[in-house]
């Protein structure tokens, strides 16, 4: 109670004293000033339950590299703003930060439809966004450094895990997802992927229900029948956020073992399963670029400086938390070999970066603005992390456009 | 923690007795085949099972040890079990200890998992719990096995319990199905098909391949059991139906209160719903330093949750609403704002991330109803807790006094002041009393939904649809409204997807309140007219 | 004329508004002065009140609806919306070959849901004009039969604002629906150009402000036009007292489904002018709660003088626009408290306060 | 002499078990005043409602000359030429005393119609006339919110006249008037009653006796007696339903 009730204190100071410092349709005359970082993360609504974390991720960075002495010797200051989980109010909140408060890089969104409602006004502000979260692909911008997965990257390496031996050797695919444009494309490009390894699609079970849905029952014991056809079935969930922890409630209560029908997700994290008791899920399947039980020394010193900045030990860390890390300190690194904070200096100076990531690898800026990462495979254990059993031995380059969908195919791939 | 103890007590026991009788043969071949467990996965798999197959207790606790993750391994390959704060050596069962830095946990997944559970009920199946043999015999039935024929054989000779020997004639079916015996696989079939269990049928299904011989007698048992199935299925999705109809019910009767008695436009009742989750959380903290409070924390938090909504709603009638009678619209305006700032002041004080709620073990899993339909724990508890509470609201209003005077009030305002009522106070209380029940609905769906601060806002508009439905003022018509609407849907789900099967109840509802303007229960009288 | 003497207070609103209109006429040229100008106006807030001159058409369309006709419409975000996918239909057929795919028809989303053709409900919508008659005809037509079903079983108050707030809600859910068609969740976004206009330029966000205000302006005069004949006062009368309108032999049903119909219109025209402007146009826009914060404006500003509407849009959203980013933890106790003081202490809006000054 | 006969026979109204009409017969012919009397719950109001089209009739025939009206609805039922004036008086507060007459001022009623209405000579001179009739001719152009309860008592009248109808229907025209209102009213009604059916409902009996028509009596939804004001007060099953058991 008392760390929470500090922290709301703390964020109550925070969100009065920018009240009080940043005029609101004023240009600022400051030009020689800090370093402005622009945080377009939902602080309300329904994108708020995933999103704070990531603008405190942002804020501790701010902190740390402040510690350090800022960059360039100037001193960074943190812009935060509400998008409210409201898509226009995001155009409308990226537009203020470029235009009123000229920051010279922003770290938001998570959902793809709040990146593509920004999208056009990063083009044509020409401002510098990095997206921390994993999505469908099938976009690119010059504006815009994607830090989270490519499908390529989750998707499929999960769904081979689970054809191989070690994830059961399933012969038929439950594909569950939330009805938007990230599970569809995923399964459309799984099933391409599934047909090509002799699956077909008599043997894929395809269904979709809508945001925040919480009433399983009816899904969980059609899945249940499905899989009593007398094939080896597992489910690969791309159900959004909230409708996770029902869900799962739902797989456990009806007694579905991760050792009969094991279900791999893309979309839960440790943020996810702290809402739940894990105990009967033990064994079912996430896929991400990170998990919070990595041993490695970047891990370590990530988790540590988190818990610290955020006064609670226990607090877990995330994928996107991660990849919002490494994308900050991948804007850090291309500031300071550009010597300026201008866009079109720093967007090439981004490409190439290198950065040992919490994830233990060292991770690539590739020139389709997209990273190279590893992917993992953990199965969720009763303590609420994830316990790794697969891992890629070498990062994987993205491709954020699918070779699975057939109009590609003339592209020139990056 | 302490039957666990006993049991492995048991056990030790168990193992030095049949250590001294083991011919040295056997000896040999479970100590080369324990350090396997060591291994990568598939090692790990390879050993269990011929840990397994050996029948060999002395497996057990290094098995069960893996299962639980309580398996170490040191440097140099020696596994360590750890039991508490002691560790023993799991070749020879000997105490040694080792500092925590030298151990390494050894992890499993699901193919070891898999692989644990038929061994483990292969070396429990002798076990002297009935509880147990139960177990493992259910695992062996998922596991299925030929090898396991004779195992299973002798262990229905012995067993006396009827409930296990179900069970473990019903593994033996399985197993004898994938055994080579032409005689001993028909019977398989014909046990397997005599069973209305999905399990049964998808072993039948997964045997059509290799046994082309027998297809004509494993489809007629997949036929008898599809017509069990059928009508199995049918109870089912009325239970799914009714289970989203008590979900339904919970979230609206507190609406029936505020808004079809008192005509009050609650826009903040999801949040009253949201905080009576919350304080479920809060009551489950407080008591988990309690161990003997643990268990009841959840009924516990049902008057906590009533008292604190019930509060914050006297309150908010008393500072705010009071202002606004007759002009309901308004109200609508009134509270939707004041719902935003309940929202955010939760999310500020207890951030925006779901917390967890434990669910008692009486919640959880299924329970089997009479013609084995099975129902999850969780949602048949929310279903008696959501009659109980109807049953309750409305003994409070047609028996007690408060009731009288609410129904006075609301029916006859000028009319019941001039007799003595205190009006102000009847209907602070009424608002208090429809808060309340928010609040306890909050607590039902901390068991089946996110607590975030967002809890409210996927109920509200359901809520109002269902009260309206109903017919305003009329909690029978809330009750009826709510499962008509939660088993239409669950009707309507399979074929039409969960989205869409939405959408046309929201569609049959608008259309049926052009039919009926004032619902399925309309009030009654001239008054009504007006 | 006798039936028509405006009061002084309401000639002082008509002067509000003109002034309104005047200062806002201006903005784009103030935006030319140099930026340490007093007078400057930042591109920000040029693009900024573009939307929210969108807003405040849309509160002048409830204003209609709700402060004359008495029908309370927690669904008018609906119309809003349908307007704007109209719009956005259109925007979408005019990207053409532009798209990532380079399909010369098909828009991104289908080609990468596996689209072969063009479902038919797309077609006429690569014509400006035909587009433009499916953003008023579109949520027209959803009123008239709403409206028409629900004026003749005489819903009325609460019960008809549930019943609208369920028709948005399910379209919510209808439109999140990939199979629709229409974009699920992501709706459309990426616009390039509008009569060949390329977007995203200044150019295009003045001519889009200026055709906002001429809206805005238009939909004022219709609304002063409407309210001021023997029309609008019975619409008057039926939101007092319906039934004596009847027996007074008016059918009250055409009367209330005319001004349904053309306050849903008005709501889809303000959509079609909102979409090009933030770009982006998602089934979020159906959600029951825009359509109570579009009520809100209109109490805020004070129901039934559509001045207060404009104004009430336009302080709600400027105060949103400040505060979501001055306060980003604790605006929403600033918004909420207001809208509980407003029904509180001021229940004919900020209007109600400028009158009561006037006095 | 124009206008048509409104009869009723065998009307009887239900709620939920309550019957407020019970074979209810009447006849009231082209230019005749009557008077319906009796006593609380007697169901005058709800004849009322059905000769108007609020409330539909459970069983029975409403015609007004060989017009059906219970296929009707009010505004049908309003525009045949039948106005009602309300027990409650109920004027338009938000509109002024001369838009609430010109409201009701016979003109095509549709939405269109109404946006392109302008109010014509011939028109202005109605309202005039009807107001100073009513006695509002300096409160003309004041919100009808503001007016007394006599007041607008007299504009609902002055509406009903407005809309010129065949049979007017009056309910309590004089409840809350003073003793010269009354008779003002008495009078005016008589000089109506000449050209237009009207049918009042009323408890005042001197007012009854001043109309000095046929008079009605109803009681518990079914007609108790009808005749002359005398022949009525000396009706034994009258003066026992009047002065109770």
């Amino acid at each position: 109670m008392t760390e929470t009730s500090k922290i709301t204190r703390r964020v109550a100071l925070a969100g009065l004293t920018t009240a009080l410092t940043a005029p609101a349709f004023r240009p600022s005359f400051a030009q020689a000033a800090p370093i402005k970082v622009g945080v377009l993360h939902s602080l309300s609504g329904t994108m708020a339950i995933s999103e704070t974390a990531l603008r405190d991720t942002v804020l501790m960075m701010v902190e740390a590299q402040n510690a350090k002495g800022g960059l360039l010797g100037r001193r960074l200051e943190a812009v935060v703003v509400d998008p409210a989980s409201n898509w226009p109010l995001f155009a409308e909140k990226a537009r203020e930060l470029l235009q009123v408060h000229k920051v010279d890089v922003t770290f938001g969104c998570w959902t793809s439809v709040s990146r593509k409602s920004v999208l056009p006004v990063f083009e044509e502000l020409n401002g510098m966004l990095f997206y921390p979260v994993q999505y469908e692909g099938e976009e690119e911008s010059k504006n815009i450094f994607y830090t989270g997965a490519a499908p390529n990257q989750q998707a499929i390496p999960a769904v081979e895990y689970l054809l191989g031996p070690d994830g059961g050797e399933a012969k038929r695919i439950v594909l569950l997802g939330t009805d938007y444009v990230y599970p569809r494309t995923t399964n459309r490009i799984l099933r391409g992927f599934l047909n090509s390894k002799g699956i077909t699609d008599a043997d894929i079970m395809e269904e979709y229900t809508p945001f925040g849905h919480s009433d399983w029952q009816g899904i969980v014991a059609r899945v249940k029948r499905f899989a009593g056809e007398g094939k080896k079935t597992a489910i690969v969930s791309t159900i959004n956020g909230d409708a996770n922890v029902p869900f799962y409630r739902e797989l456990g209560n009806q007694g579905i073992k991760a050792e009969d029908i094991p279900s791999v997700a893309f979309s839960v994290g440790e943020e996810e399963l702290a809402g739940i008791d894990t105990r009967p899920l033990v064994g079912h399947l996430a896929a991400w670029n990170y998990f919070m039980s990595v041993q490695s020394p970047a891990n370590t010193e990530f988790k540590a400086l988190w818990q610290a900045y955020i006064k609670n030990p226990r607090r877990v860390t995330n994928d996107p938390m991660e990849a919002t890390y490494t994308g900050f300190n991948m804007w850090a690194q291309g500031v300071a070999k550009a010597g300026t904070t201008a866009v079109d200096a720093v967007r090439p100076a981004v490409i190439g970066q290198t950065f040992a990531a919490p994830a233990g690898y060292t991770e690539t800026m590739l020139p389709n603005h997209h990273l190279s990462k590893p992917v993992m495979i953990g199965e969720i254990q009763a303590d609420g992390q994830f316990n790794i059993v697969y891992k890629t031995p070498e990062v994987v380059p993205a491709e954020n456009w699918s070779r699975f969908i057939p109009e590609n195919a003339n592209r020139r791939r990056g | 923690m302490r039957p666990a103890r006993s049991v492995m007590k048991r056990i030790i026991v168990l193992v030095l007795l049949l250590l001294a009788a083991m011919p040295a043969r056997a000896q040999d071949a479970f100590l080369t085949a324990l350090p396997g467990l060591g291994g990568g996965f598939g090692a790990q798999v390879e050993a269990v099972e011929r840990l397994g197959a050996l029948g060999d207790p002395r497996a057990l606790p290094a098995l069960r040890a893996l299962s639980e993750g309580r398996l170490l391994r040191l440097a140099d390959g020696t596994l360590l079990i750890r039991d508490g704060a002691t560790q023993v050596n799991a070749a020879t069962g000997a105490p040694q200890q080792a500092a925590e830095a030298d151990t390494q946990r050894i992890n499993i997944n699901n193919r070891v998992r898999g692989a644990l559970r038929g061994a483990l009920g292969q070396l429990q199946i002798i076990s002297p719990d009935p509880d147990e043999r139960f177990a493992a015999a259910e695992a062996i039935f998922r596991s299925r096995n030929a090898a396991n024929v004779p195992l299973l054989e002798a262990a229905l000779a012995r067993e006396s319990v009827p409930r296990v020997r179900e069970r473990i004639a019903l593994a033996l079916a399985a197993s004898r199905l994938v055994a080579s015996d032409p005689a001993a696989k028909l019977a398989g079939i014909t046990a397997l098909g005599a069973t209305a269990s999905p399990e049964a049928r998808s072993i039948l299904l997964e045997a059509r391949a290799a046994n082309a011989d027998v297809l004509p007698q494993i489809e007629a048992a997949v036929a008898d059991i599809d017509r069990r199935l059928a009508i199995r299925r049918v109870a089912e999705t009325a239970f799914q139906g009714l289970s989203l109809g008590s979900v339904l019910l919970l979230a609206a009767l507190g609406l029936a209160v505020t808004f079809g008695v008192m005509g009050v436009i609650n826009m903040a009742h999801g949040e009253f719903v949201m905080l009576g989750a919350y304080t479920t959380v809060i009551v489950q903290d407080l008591a988990r330093d309690i161990p003997w409070l643990q268990p009841w924390s959840l009924p516990l938090a049902v008057p906590m949750a009533f008292l604190v909504t019930a509060a914050i709603g006297a309150a908010m009638e008393r500072g705010l609403i009071r202002h606004l009678y007759g002009r309901p619209l308004e109200t609508l305006l009134l509270t939707f704002g004041v719902g935003m700032m309940i929202q955010q002041a939760v999310r500020l004080a207890f951030g925006a991330q779901n917390r967890e709620v434990i669910s008692p073990p009486w919640m959880q899993g299924t329970l089997m109803l009479p013609f084995d339909v099975p129902v999850t724990a969780n949602r048949l508890w929310i279903l008696c807790f959501s009659l109980v509470i109807f049953a309750l609201i409305l003994a409070a209003i047609r028996m007690t006094r408060f009731g009288l005077e609410m129904r006075a009030v609301t029916q006859r305002r000028a009319i019941a002041a001039a007799m003595g009522i205190r009006t102000g106070r009847v209907d602070a209380l009424t608002f208090a009393f429809g808060s309340g029940i928010a609040g306890i609905a909050g607590v039902a769906l901390s068991q089946i939904d996110n607590v975030s601060p967002n809890l409210g806002t996927g109920y509200i508009i359901d809520s109002f649809l269902v009260v309206v439905f109903g017919g305003v003022g009329s909690l029978a018509g809330t009750l009826i409204a709510a499962f008509g609407l939660g088993v239409i849907n669950k009707m309507l789900e399979p074929w039409a997807g969960a989205v869409l099967a939405k959408v046309f109840v929201l569609v049959a509802v608008m259309v049926f309140i052009q039919r009926r303007p004032r619902g399925l229960f309309p009030q009654k009288g001239r008054a009504a007219e007006a | 004329m006798d039936t028509a003497q405006p009061s002084r207070a309401r000639l002082g609103l008509r002067a509000v508004m003109i002034t309104a209109v005047a200062i806002l006429a201006i903005f784009p040229l103030l935006n030319q002065l140099p930026a340490d100008n007093v007078f400057h106006v930042s591109d920000f807030l040029v693009s900024v009140s573009g939307k929210w001159i969108c807003y405040a058409i849309l509160a002048l369309s409830l204003d209609l609806a709700w402060g004359y006709a008495g029908i309370l419409s927690l669904g008018h975000g609906a119309f809003f919306a349908l307007g704007g996918y109209a719009m956005g239909m259109h925007l979408m057929r005019l990207i053409g070959p532009r798209g990532s795919y380079g399909h010369p028809v098909l828009p991104d989303f289908m080609v990468f849901l596996g689209y072969q053709e063009l479902p038919w409900y797309w077609l006429g919508f690569n014509h400006f004009s035909f587009a433009m008659l499916m953003v008023v005809a579109i949520p027209g037509l959803l009123a008239l039969v709403l409206g028409w079903l629900c004026f003749r079983s005489r819903i009325t108050g609460v019960y008809l604002s549930i019943i609208t707030q369920a028709m948005t809600y399910a379209l919510m859910l209808a439109f999140f629906r990939n199979d629709m068609g229409l974009g699920g969740n992501n709706g459309f976004t990426d616009f390039k150009e509008l009569l060949g206009m390329p977007l995203n330029t200044g150019a295009a966000r003045i001519s889009l402000f200026y055709a906002s205000l001429i809206a805005l302006v238009a939909s004022y005069l219709f609304c002063l036009w409407i309210t001021g004949t023997k029309y609008g006062r019975v619409l008057t009368a039926i939101r007092d007292a319906e039934s004596r309108v009847r027996f007074l032999g008016y059918n009250t049903t055409s009367h209330k489904l005319f001004a349904f119909v053309a306050s849903a219109m008005m709501a889809g025209i303000a959509g079609a002018l909102y979409v090009p402007q933030v770009g982006i146009i998602n089934p979020g826009e159906f959600s029951p709660g825009n359509s109570i914060e579009a009520v809100i404006w209109v109490a805020v500003g004070g129901r039934g003088t559509l001045v207060g509407a404009v104004i009430g849009a336009f302080s709600v959203n400027g105060l949103k626009t400040w505060l979501t980013s001055a306060a980003p933890d604790l605006w929403l106790f600033v918004l909420g408290g207001l809208f509980v003081a407003v029904t509180l202490f001021l229940p004919k809006g900020l209007v109600g306060l400028l009158q009561g000054r006037a006095k | 002499m124009r206008g048509r006969r409104l009869y009723l026979d065998g009307v009887s109204v239900v709620f939920d078990g309550f019957r407020a009409l019970n074979n209810l017969a009447l006849v009231v012919e082209p230019g005749e005043m009557r008077a319906v009397i009796g006593p609380n719950g007697a169901g005058k109001t709800t004849m009322m409602d059905v000769i108007t089209g609020k409330t539909r009739p459970t069983a029975g025939i409403v015609t007004f000359g060989d017009l059906d009206l219970t296929r009707m609805d009010e505004a049908a039922i309003a525009n045949l030429g039948i106005g009602r004036k309300f027990q409650k008086p109920t004027v338009f507060d938000a509109l002024t005393v001369f838009e609430n007459l010109e409201l009701a001022l016979k003109a095509p009623r549709g939405p269109i119609a109404c946006l392109r209405w302008v109010l014509a000579g011939g028109g202005r001179t109605r309202i005039e006339e009807v107001t100073t009739e009513i006695g509002l001719t300096d409160r003309a152009h004041d919100r009808a919110g503001i007016l007394s309860h006599g007041q607008k008592q007299w504009l609902e009248i002055g509406m009903m006249l407005m809309q010129d109808p065949d049979l007017m229907l009056v309910d309590e025209p004089v409840a809350g008037m003073t003793d010269a209102e009354t008779e003002h009213t008495a009078k005016l009604l008589a000089r109506i009653a000449g050209k237009h059916s009207v049918v009042v409902v009323e408890h005042d009996l001197d007012f009854v006796r001043a109309l000095g028509c046929k008079v009605t009596v109803l009681h518990e939804g079914t007609l108790l007696s009808e005749g002359s004001i005398d022949h009525v007060q000396n009706d034994p099953r009258v003066v026992e339903v009047y002065l109770g058991r």
